[in-house]
């Protein structure tokens, strides 16, 4: 049993089609991202299960119930939004425990909870100040625990990073990680970023103008991409010639050769950058004008490799 | 730029407050000094000083009159108003945006119109229409509703603003709450500095307004003092001091609360909604 | 919160309308159709509809001089609000941004002080040591400053807060710029449509003015048409509707020019410089 | 002769040590980044050469004068900010000759001009949009061009890329090496950011709390740190011990090994992050609970590598 289902979700909005023929099903526990550019329906999708917009047709199935027609109040959908979307008139504590207010749950029993989450998030000292008082990062590991607070069916998150800064967005993706592996709750998640869907899914499901364009593990969209939209959009890609054929290489999986005479390809560098750990030689094909690029461990390229250098390039061994 | 920048703004400062100040001072002499306006002058800045004048006024029958009048007309135009621009404002907020050039443009109106057009025309046709409405004092609250309408919507619209009200609102209906919740619960908990300094400008707007009651014909304070003047020009003026003071403390304290409510990322709000 | 508020707004802003078009339509009538008030009914709506009264009100030689008075009194109010309000701005943004709160607390005082408190002192006391300034009609300018101030300073405010002034500044100087040249080529030039804006805030403020005008007995055009209304109720009113869609044809035409020269991404700031 | 120099330069606000004996030399078309949290002074520098800020003590060197002393509108510098800087009021032609209208030049000669540099940095057909009508990326390609128009004598770049999207990023920062290499224009570049600052730079100037922590290539910096804090704000780094002695080894420098009875190091691996080309493996220690994290080439990873499992990690071959 699926613990949240769309089945053939469609929605235009004002002549544009957001979203068609929507269908996935996340299993219990599982953290599934919807990637795309935007545009592209994620956010729709996302809006969709939580009710705040309403799907044209197709259902939203949440334990063996459609639950399309139910207000989003109704829905019992845990949310994290991309803005900090703290109560500010409550402190970190109160807005922890608002949805246990809703709910009418005794005070007591309300403060221990929130308690219990913001241990959770590791902010449990914070509870006393106001949203305003405490860093962005924080701010969205307490919108965590607030939505988790209800123990919600799903956890809904739209694009919860993006308001981030570098290193903070890498904390906040691991404790998200973190939360869903450790309390087994279902988790939809909501980005553009290739890299932060690869990190952090089960599942990652590519959309591209309201259509899925490829649903599986980020491995799986990565090494064997369904389209060239998929392969494009999800890391860099080259597009090379063999013969006659077209092929499309991942630039880690080229290398280069100074001594092979009889290289797949030839051709000029044109740029070397250095990132670091890793090293991206950028070359102009000889026979092609294709600019390509080949990705390496720094330590593995040594001073012979200069701009202008004309060198081979062959496919990486598997 | 930078070094003139220096000095400038203390010289442009210390003329406003010159500008600001002298007016005062020579006032609270007028008003307060028992000495003929005349012989005002340096050497006799600290004598005679005397609240007598006030107290007389205070003291009158007539003051108190125009004084229960005037603020019975700022209360029941403050319900009014924010019965009609709470949910306006809200509503442009968060289902139409596109409304709010039309909504801010139609409360912008009352600041473009004349007063004294508005009167003519709108007591012309009262008169003819309902007599009846004309005569009680209650017939200045729609007028004051109005002049005070862009103050009121300026100061929801700057404290909505601050707030992200679609994500709230989202937020806590994800959280469970109803409608109804989300309004007593997460928006008026929010807007309460917004609408305290929404209730102050108007009952100033309906304090300090003189042409409307004039031509109406209505025994409010600004009435009174206009009188006053002739009769008792010192108490008048004593009087005018003492609202100014009392206001200016009000808006300080209205001040403090919006910035103490505020986060520290928006200074430049706090005060927006003040400013006409 | 979402099906409620697809009515909401059509039904308030069509009380809006109702509540600003009724009485227009009515001071409309009552200006144009010589029919007597008593009888204006729905049956007469379209007879009988002139200009009559009015074109007697604009060949009024008194009704000339008001007006050349208000106008020479509004062109020197906004010279002088003008001259002293652009270098405050825009050094209070430049160098000082922590005096900029004062600045706005002090320009928001006059809104605060009742007009007669203000005009029943600052005359009282001019009137023992100056009283040649109090004779000339330009004694109006410092009150219509006063009263205009916070207006320009709001107009000129949100205009350089649109504009992230230093970074400008700074790019314009590291070009070559000398101070004077970037307050020429890039400040001034981008604060026009605000300029414009204030000024013609301080028009309207100038030309709907009565209070101070009255009470320091100024021939200003207010002042004519309250006189007006007794003698010639029809003219008096057909020009305060002149008047009325005259400045709302103004105010519409600098809210496109806002409009225009905003980029898209600042629409919430198009019209907060002319909303009081 | 340097194009640049700082000799000995401090400045105090308000009690707070800015800059502090700061020095620095810029050859002839060099590019070097200044780089460092914020707060570390790396923009006071920068504002300090622009003429924005006086020092305190110290000289400005360019082409061997001291130009501390000069207002900024005499130093004849191109400046770049990190917000979009164009004149709103003026269409990108004009905002690119702009620096020729301030010194004079005659209309035609002007507009020439312009387009060459709307040409260089290939926008030449945006000439007559307004600022607001073009993207942020192009709008920072424009501010480019008009920093250059009057062939400055250094290029100042104040953050340039802080405001722009990952994509637009990548390709604004191409094109100011570009532009640095074509026209051989000396750069400052100041950065928060790591990457940026690598993949960009001849030279690094790594700073903190008011002074220079190390100035050196980008491979330099990154291989041979000067101090910890360099090791630890240049890529990620773990702390190790190999007998008494803590060592500092990149994660691309660790090698995760199942067979190797003998490894160096033993631990438990915690998570497994895919990113595409690369993996990055966190672990804890057996005997020592510091978590450590390993990178590699994707490919080289293979099914057996799961979390919870016990693993030996050797130092890589050089």
């Amino acid at each position: 049993m699926s613990a949240l289902e769309f089945i053939n979700v469609s929605k235009n909005f004002g002549g544009v089609q957001a979203l068609e023929g929507f269908g996935l099903a996340l299993a219990q526990g599982e953290l599934v991202t919807l990637l795309g550019p935007s545009g592209c329906g994620k956010t729709t999708a996302l809006r969709i299960a939580a009710g705040f917009e309403t799907s044209d047709s197709g259902s939203i199935v949440v334990n063996s119930t459609d639950i399309a027609a139910r207000p989003a109040h109704q829905r019992h959908m845990g949310m994290v939004f991309q803005s900090y979307s703290l109560f500010p008139h409550l402190n970190v504590r109160d807005n922890v425990s608002f949805g246990l207010r809703v709910r009418g749950i005794h005070s007591d029993e309300r403060r221990k909870r929130a308690e219990e989450m913001l241990d959770l998030v590791r902010l449990s000292d914070l509870g006393h100040r106001m949203p305003h008082q405490i860093s962005g990062g924080q701010q969205q590991r307490v919108a965590l625990a607030r939505a988790l607070a209800t123990e919600p069916h799903v956890l809904l998150l739209d694009e919860p990073l993006s308001a981030l800064d570098a290193k903070i967005r890498v904390e906040v993706r691991d404790e998200i990680r973190r939360l869903n592996r450790d309390l087994g709750v279902t988790t939809l998640f909501v980005t553009h970023d290739q890299d932060e869907a690869m990190s952090i899914s089960d599942r990652i499901c590519v959309m591209n103008n309201g259509v899925i364009e490829q649903v599986g593990s980020p491995r799986d969209v990565y090494n064997n991409p369904s389209s060239s939209f998929v392969a494009h959009f999800v890391g860099s890609i080259n597009t090379l010639h063999k013969g006659n054929t077209r092929i499309l290489i991942r630039p880690e999986n080229l290398v280069l050769t100074t001594h092979d005479e009889n290289a797949q390809w030839r051709g000029v560098i044109t740029d070397i950058t250095f990132v670091g750990a890793f090293t991206k030689i950028s070359l102009r094909l000889e026979n092609d004008d294709t600019p390509i690029s080949v990705l390496a461990i720094s330590a593995q390229i040594d001073n012979s490799i200069t701009i202008g250098l004309n060198i081979g390039i062959n496919e990486a061994a598997q | 730029m930078k070094r003139v920048g220096k000095a400038w703004p203390y010289i442009f400062i210390a003329l406003a407050i010159i500008f600001f100040i002298a007016p005062l001072l020579s006032m609270a002499r007028f008003a307060f000094q028992r000495i003929p306006v005349i012989s005002l002058g340096k050497n006799n800045l600290f004598k005679k000083w005397t609240a007598d004048g006030l107290l007389v006024t205070l003291r009158d029958p007539e003051f108190k009159h125009s004084l229960s009048v005037s603020l019975k007309v700022a209360f029941f135009t403050v319900i009014v108003l924010l019965l009609m621009m709470i949910p306006t404002t809200l509503l442009v907020h968060l289902s139409t945006p596109r409304w709010r050039g039309l909504v801010e443009t139609v409360t912008i109106l009352p600041y473009v119109v004349p007063p004294i057009a508005l009167v003519v025309g709108v007591s012309g046709t009262y008169r003819s229409i309902a007599p009846w409405f004309l005569a009680s004092n209650y017939s200045l609250v729609p007028f004051y509703a109005i002049l005070a309408m862009p103050f009121t919507f300026r100061s929801l619209d700057v404290g909505i603003k601050a707030l992200d009200l679609r994500t709230l609102v989202d937020a806590a209906r994800s959280l469970g709450s109803s409608s109804l919740r989300v309004m007593w619960n997460v928006l008026l908990p929010n807007l309460r500095t917004s609408i305290v300094n929404a209730t102050f400008l108007t009952i100033t707007v309906v304090l300090g307004e003189f042409t409307i009651a004039s031509l109406l014909l209505k025994r409010t304070l600004p009435m009174y003092m206009a009188q006053e003047q002739g009769r008792e020009p010192q108490g008048a003026l004593g009087l005018g001091l003492l609202i100014l003071v009392l206001t200016t403390l009000l808006f300080t304290l209205v001040g403090m609360m919006r910035r103490k409510n505020s986060a520290s990322n928006v200074p430049q709000q706090i005060n927006s909604g003040m400013v006409p």
